[in-house]
């Protein structure tokens, strides 16, 4: 008679079937949702491309618009926040979203786009404008300069100089 | 290696001439090195002698490192808590080396995987056929060389109709079957596997005359991926996703390899919380294993009770965690810092727990007890202790056969060395027993939870090192809900793992199961294979036939 | 199509590849807790008499043909949910040697073959909370919003103001005198990298 | 005049009533399992999208597989003529009761017949298990109505219905009928021809969209069918208080059905034929019983 102790068990209990959709479910505070990137905090610099195992971000550049774009592709992301934790600007974040179903695969994409700096020499775009900013805020005003030149620009002028020092 | 020449192994390895070449790599590990034509012997002794059973081979390209192919076999002799590899070196342009699947039935598997991945041959191998590759794969194209890129991607050929049974076992000759019995593929799309795996059943009427298994559907290269595109750190959260039930399992495994290969000490709190996790996995995945059991048994009624107890666990592991499968909180040296547990949350955990045991104490018993489900698994898909030894089976599944073997009890990793908790170990060796065995798990797991609970340590989470040494060789093994998991791994260069091979318990696990269902009905079938609780996704690591093949097609209309 | 199914669908799960995640949490969908069935969704054994296909995990290489077989059986219009990013993007395998990548990548081989590439719900995550797995059929169906958009952020080109045209300037004059030291170059170096 | 319509309010009433009652018998279950579960109407839903679907897209079956679908469907929908249910009347001739098991046994048969021609392994394995099934599960009901043709001595349904005098041994087929009737209607522990984990649909594995509409139609009539016997038997037959009687022990019946049904496991088909065995044995001696006139 075990069988219908079982069934009498289960009355009592009820139904335990949650109301959702019609009513938000809860949701613990360190779910691991959604990342949002901060596009007003993001300056491009790509420690979360690096860490990302996926590849769900990518970073990619347009040289001729001079735009380097952060791309967040969360139909890849595997939602292990290593980016919250390596970002060094705190502008990338799991939010506790998780009804992320989409009918099309382009509103899986985040993307932000941010204008590259130019090299002042060569005048080829090589880092994004806000990353230079940040670099030339923390820097003594005697050594900002040469944050404004491009790595084969400064190459080139260390070899002159040794040169230079040489001679 | 002074440590170890008045000790049994240390005669053991005088006698056969190899002392000399043998060496410590991690306190727990050593390495043997030129057996030549001692490998026999050597096998033998270690097998009856120290009572070690054979774990699994693994082929490295170790041309970059000192010119020459590699296969290590892993021997783990449980009651010294020693791991014994065995190193054959093959020559980069005749990669021969001997076979031990002759005196090492368990072998087989392994070695043809080598064979597959890496190009050594194996000479005196009996089934010498591609075991894990697709069969449209080019045929001296080995994806684990070091000359092979991660994202070289073959066109696939427009035909691939034809499969050819290579990985496939044969007792009873295959002609004689297909003439005289029906076949009934179970898989790869199966109902009752959830997982695309392909077991191909003859019958006689409603009596399983013989059974075959083709596996590795579910190939996806993840020890290439590891090796190449991740690093140390990433690596992890690939490990996790070779199994979407105990993946944290093979992450904790894969920490502790690179950790014992680097001699990093883990800090006490880290290995609590990786102890409370893997025993919080272990309660989801043998309640989930239930519930399919019991649904598979056609009482869909249990199923639902189980899985219902189960969502609290799971409700656990989110609000620990932050996803309902305890995925990323691993990472080389400790545990990441938004998996701590705090102290608020422990009284909850305990309640949890507790109301869990209570509503489960409350059906468990009654369940097991009705009369269509003691009929179907008493006396059913029965492995005799022998058997079981034989084909060196793991976990619950080896525990159900009377084998006393436990990785946490027995060589303890994690905080498994601070708690008390006993083994359950049962005779009978029937699906029956498998239940019981893993009913009575779960009580030990809330009982070893609550006990970590009580003395969680204060200190850091994570070890402070500078740097992963290189060429290091480390194995890091743990008890997966399923059975041992072992996972190898040999450092490298540039933050990245030179070789790691993980070896999920299923791998040895599913072998067994055409001996058990040889002679049972049909409708036992999948509650048969169901009871090893096999995780197709851990063997492949990387990989079903369906019912709609042509081959099957041919069978029917004959 | 939304008002044929909108009452019923019948899903047939086919994993091709996945790590039992996304299967799992399928299944759990159907469990008291979520309880698909009171939307009329029912899990089926035979892709003939399924409404839907639940798709797990990337599409590995040995799994393609049999997929390619259960894909065609399901009878017009069917309906593909890709469950978890595996199936959505590929995932952690995406650029594996064995694996092709998620269902784009499947759609990509059907249509050479002449096939039409069905409707598809992405539903993202790893795995996804059965809820999210229910939301994603529904959104099928038609029957709940799309909460998720795609977000393309481009900065405006005033950005280019942040820095001083002055100091650009002073640099450049700086530079072309050569003042900097070579250890001065080094420091810049490492810290901008 | 009046009685066509009456046999049409029956043969609709039940065509409209089978789908319900299965939705009624899975909310229950659901209910039993702790599941809020689906709406009463759902089984007419899903019905409904099935006969929407064009079976042709996913290839041609065979001929026969798809028309024993609908010569199985048409032999229940004239069985539903030839019986009485909500309404008590309907044609009757001498022998009806007899027309009425060949019907039924035949509706199966053709089930059988095209599942076994769609060449399955599945569907085989299926086929051969319900044939196993039914031939026992038909023997017991060929027994149980001899009980009612002897205790009532008459083979016309409108002299059997409802029955006159309750001899022991006509209830001991009733309770029989009642065991039958559950087990005729593939429902657990002995839904063994479908059985999904093992065979994944079985029998109908192979139908698609409308001939799988039928195919799961025809269940859910014949489960109907078996269980307006029962109450037939049991309930006056005047044309006022028969109809409400008759919906309440239909509902009733199917609540206890479905209870049955959420507290067993399947069971294997060995021990499945045993205990049909077992019953063929009962049936065996309540005939003998009832010749004896007990």
């Amino acid at each position: 008679m075990n069988r219908f102790r079982i069934l009498l068990q289960n009355i009592k209990r009820g139904v335990v079937t949650e109301k959702y959709p019609l009513e938000p479910i809860r949701v613990p505070e360190s779910f691991r949702g959604k990342p949002v990137i901060d596009v007003d905090k993001c300056v491009g610099c790509g420690a979360c491309v690096n860490a990302c195992p996926p590849n769900a971000l990518t970073l990619e550049e347009d040289l001729n618009e001079g735009i380097r774009y952060i791309k967040l592709f969360i139909g890849r992301c595997i939602y292990c926040g290593r980016c919250e934790e390596v970002c060094p600007f705190d502008a990338i974040h799991l939010t506790k979203e998780f009804e992320l179903a989409t009918t099309s695969k382009d509103d899986l994409y985040q993307i932000v786009g941010l204008r590259m700096y130019k090299c002042p020499i060569c005048g080829k775009p090589y880092t994004t404008i806000r990353l230079v900013k940040k670099v030339i805020d923390k820097l003594p005003p005697e050594e900002r300069s040469l944050v404004l030149i491009c790595p084969d620009c400064r190459e080139k002028i260390t070899a002159a100089n040794r040169s230079f020092a040489r001679r | 290696m002074q440590q170890f020449s008045d000790s049994k192994i240390g005669d053991l390895l005088k006698k056969l001439g190899v002392f000399g070449t043998t060496s410590i790599v991690t306190p727990n590990t050593i390495l043997i090195n030129n057996v030549d034509d001692k490998l026999y012997d050597l096998c033998r002794l270690l097998i009856e002698e120290l009572d070690a059973y054979y774990s699994t081979s693994i082929g490295v390209d170790e041309r970059p490192l000192n010119g020459s192919f590699a296969v290590y076999h892993v021997f783990v002799a449980d009651k010294l808590g020693l791991y014994i590899l065995v190193r054959l070196e093959a020559s980069p342009s005749h990669p021969i080396v001997k076979s031990i699947t002759p005196i090492i039935p368990g072998a087989d598997w392994a070695e043809r995987e080598v064979m597959d991945m890496i190009g050594v041959k194996f000479a005196g191998h009996p089934r010498p056929y591609r075991l894990i590759l697709p069969y449209d794969w080019p045929s001296n194209i080995y994806p684990l060389r070091k000359d092979f890129d991660y994202n070289d991607k073959y066109p696939i050929k427009d035909k691939i109709d034809k499969v050819i049974h290579g990985s496939t076992e044969y007792v009873v000759d295959k002609e004689v079957l297909e003439e005289e019995y029906t076949a009934v593929p179970i898989g790869p799309y199966h109902p009752a596997l959830h997982e695309p795996e392909y077991f191909e059943v003859y019958v006689d009427g409603e009596k399983i005359v013989d059974a075959r298994y083709k596996g590795f559907f579910i190939h996806r290269g993840i020890e290439k991926i590891a090796e190449t595109r991740l690093t140390y750190d990433q690596v992890p959260f690939i490990a996790e996703r070779i199994c979407g039930i105990c993946g944290f399992t093979h992450s904790t495994a894969y920490c502790l390899a690179v950790e014992n290969a680097a001699g990093i000490n883990v800090p006490e709190r880290a290995n609590y919380i990786r102890s409370i996790l893997l025993e919080i996995e272990r309660i989801h995945s043998h309640l989930l294993w239930m519930g399919v059991a019991f649904h598979l048994l056609g009482y869909d009624t249990g199923f639902m009770i189980m899985w219902r107890i189960r969502e609290k666990i799971m409700d656990l592991a989110e609000e620990l965690t932050g996803n309902r499968k305890t995925y990323g909180a691993n990472i080389v040296g400790g545990i990441r810092k938004r998996f701590d547990i705090s102290e608020e949350k422990i009284p909850y955990i305990k309640r949890l727990l507790n109301s869990v045991k209570e509503e489960y104490l409350k059906y468990i018993d009654k369940i097991v007890s009705m009369t269509e489900i003691r009929k179907r698994t008493r006396e059913v898909g029965i492995l005799t202790h022998e058997d079981a030894k034989k084909y060196s089976v793991l976990g619950p599944h080896a525990r159900a056969s009377g084998i006393n073997t436990d990785v946490r009890k027995y060589r303890p990793y994690a905080a498994y060395s601070e708690v008390d908790f006993k083994v359950p170990v049962r005779d009978e060796g029937d699906v029956y027993a498998r239940i019981i065995v893993r009913h009575e798990e779960v009580l030990e797991s809330i009982s070893i939870i609550s006990q970590l609970l009580d003395n969680l340590p204060k200190t850091p989470l994570r070890a402070e090192f500078d740097f992963i040494p290189e060429k290091r060789i480390g194995i890091g093994c743990t008890e997966a809900p399923r059975g041992e998991d072992l996972h190898f791994v040999i450092t490298g260069y540039g933050n990245k793992v030179y070789r790691w091979r993980p070896r999920a318990p299923s791998y040895n696990n599913l072998a067994s199961v055409p001996l058990m269902l040889r002679g049972e009905k049909l409708a036992d079938a999948p509650i048969i294979i169901a009871s090893i609780d096999p995780c197709f996704s851990c063997t492949d690591h990387v990989v079903v036939i369906d019912i709609k093949t042509g081959r099957r097609r041919k069978l029917v209309s004959r | 199509m939304s008002s044929l199914y909108r009452k019923s669908l019948w899903v047939f799960h086919l994993n091709t590849g996945s790590c039992n995640g996304c299967d799992i949490e399928v299944l759990n969908a159907f469990t008291p807790a979520q309880d698909a069935e009171r939307f009329g969704v029912k899990l089926v054994g035979s892709p003939r008499h399924a409404d839907a296909i639940a798709l797990t995990g990337p599409i590995t290489r040995e799994a393609l043909p049999r997929v390619i077989r259960a894909l065609q059986a399901v009878p017009e219009p069917k309906i593909v949910v890709a469950i978890g990013s595996c199936a959505c993007g590929g995932g952690i395998w995406h650029d594996s040697y064995s694996v092709l990548g998620g269902v784009e990548k499947l759609y990509e081989i059907l249509e050479k073959k002449g096939i039409k590439r069905p409707i598809t719900v992405f539903v993202p995550g790893c795995p996804p909370k059965p809820e999210a797995i229910l939301y994603g059929i529904l959104l099928a169906r038609g029957m709940v919003k799309q909460k998720q958009k795609g977000r393309i952020y481009v900065e405006s080109e005033s950005a280019e103001l942040m820095i001083s045209k002055d100091l650009i300037e002073s640099v450049k004059e700086q530079v072309m005198s050569s003042k900097i030291s070579r250890k001065q170059v080094e420091k810049i170096t490492s810290i901008v990298r | 005049m009046f009685k066509l319509l009456y046999i049409l309010i029956n043969l609709f009433g039940l065509l409209l009533l089978a789908p319900i009652l299965d939705g009624l018998e899975r909310s229950i279950k659901a209910k039993l399992q702790n599941r809020r579960g689906p709406s009463l109407l759902q089984t007419w839903y899903d019905l409904i999208k099935l006969f929407k679907k064009n079976p042709g897209s996913t290839g041609t079956p065979r001929f026969l597989v798809r028309y024993s679908i609908y010569l199985s469907f048409t032999t229940l929908l004239i069985a539903c003529i030839i019986m009485p249910s909500i309404i008590p009347y309907s044609y009757s001739f001498i022998g009806d009761i007899i027309v009425l098991v060949y019907l039924l046994i035949s509706s199966k048969i053709f089930l059988i017949l095209g599942s076994i021609s769609s060449g399955n392994p599945y569907s085989l394995v299926g086929s051969s298990r319900e044939v196993s099934l039914s031939m026992l599960a038909e023997l017991i009901f060929a027994e149980i109505i001899s009980v009612f043709a002897i205790t009532n001595n008459s083979l016309l349904i409108e002299e059997l219905f409802p029955a006159k005098i309750f001899k022991p041994s006509l209830i001991c087929s009733l309770i029989l009928l009642f065991f039958i009737g559950y087990v005729e209607s593939t429902r657990l522990p002995f839904e063994l021809g479908e059985a999904e984990p093992e065979l994944s649909g079985g029998i109908i594995l192979e139908y698609t969209g409308l001939d799988l509409a039928f195919a799961y139609y025809s269940v859910l009539i014949r489960r109907i069918i078996y269980s307006t016997i029962l109450i037939n038997i049991i309930i006056p037959g005047n044309v006022f208080i028969h109809p409400i009687l008759y919906l309440g022990c239909l509902f009733l019946l199917t609540i206890i059905y479905s209870s049955i049904e959420a507290s067993f496991g399947r069971l294997r088909i060995d021990s499945a034929l045993s205990i049909l065995n077992k019953a063929v044995l009962i049936g065996g001696g309540i005939v003998v019983a009832a010749v004896l006139g007990l």
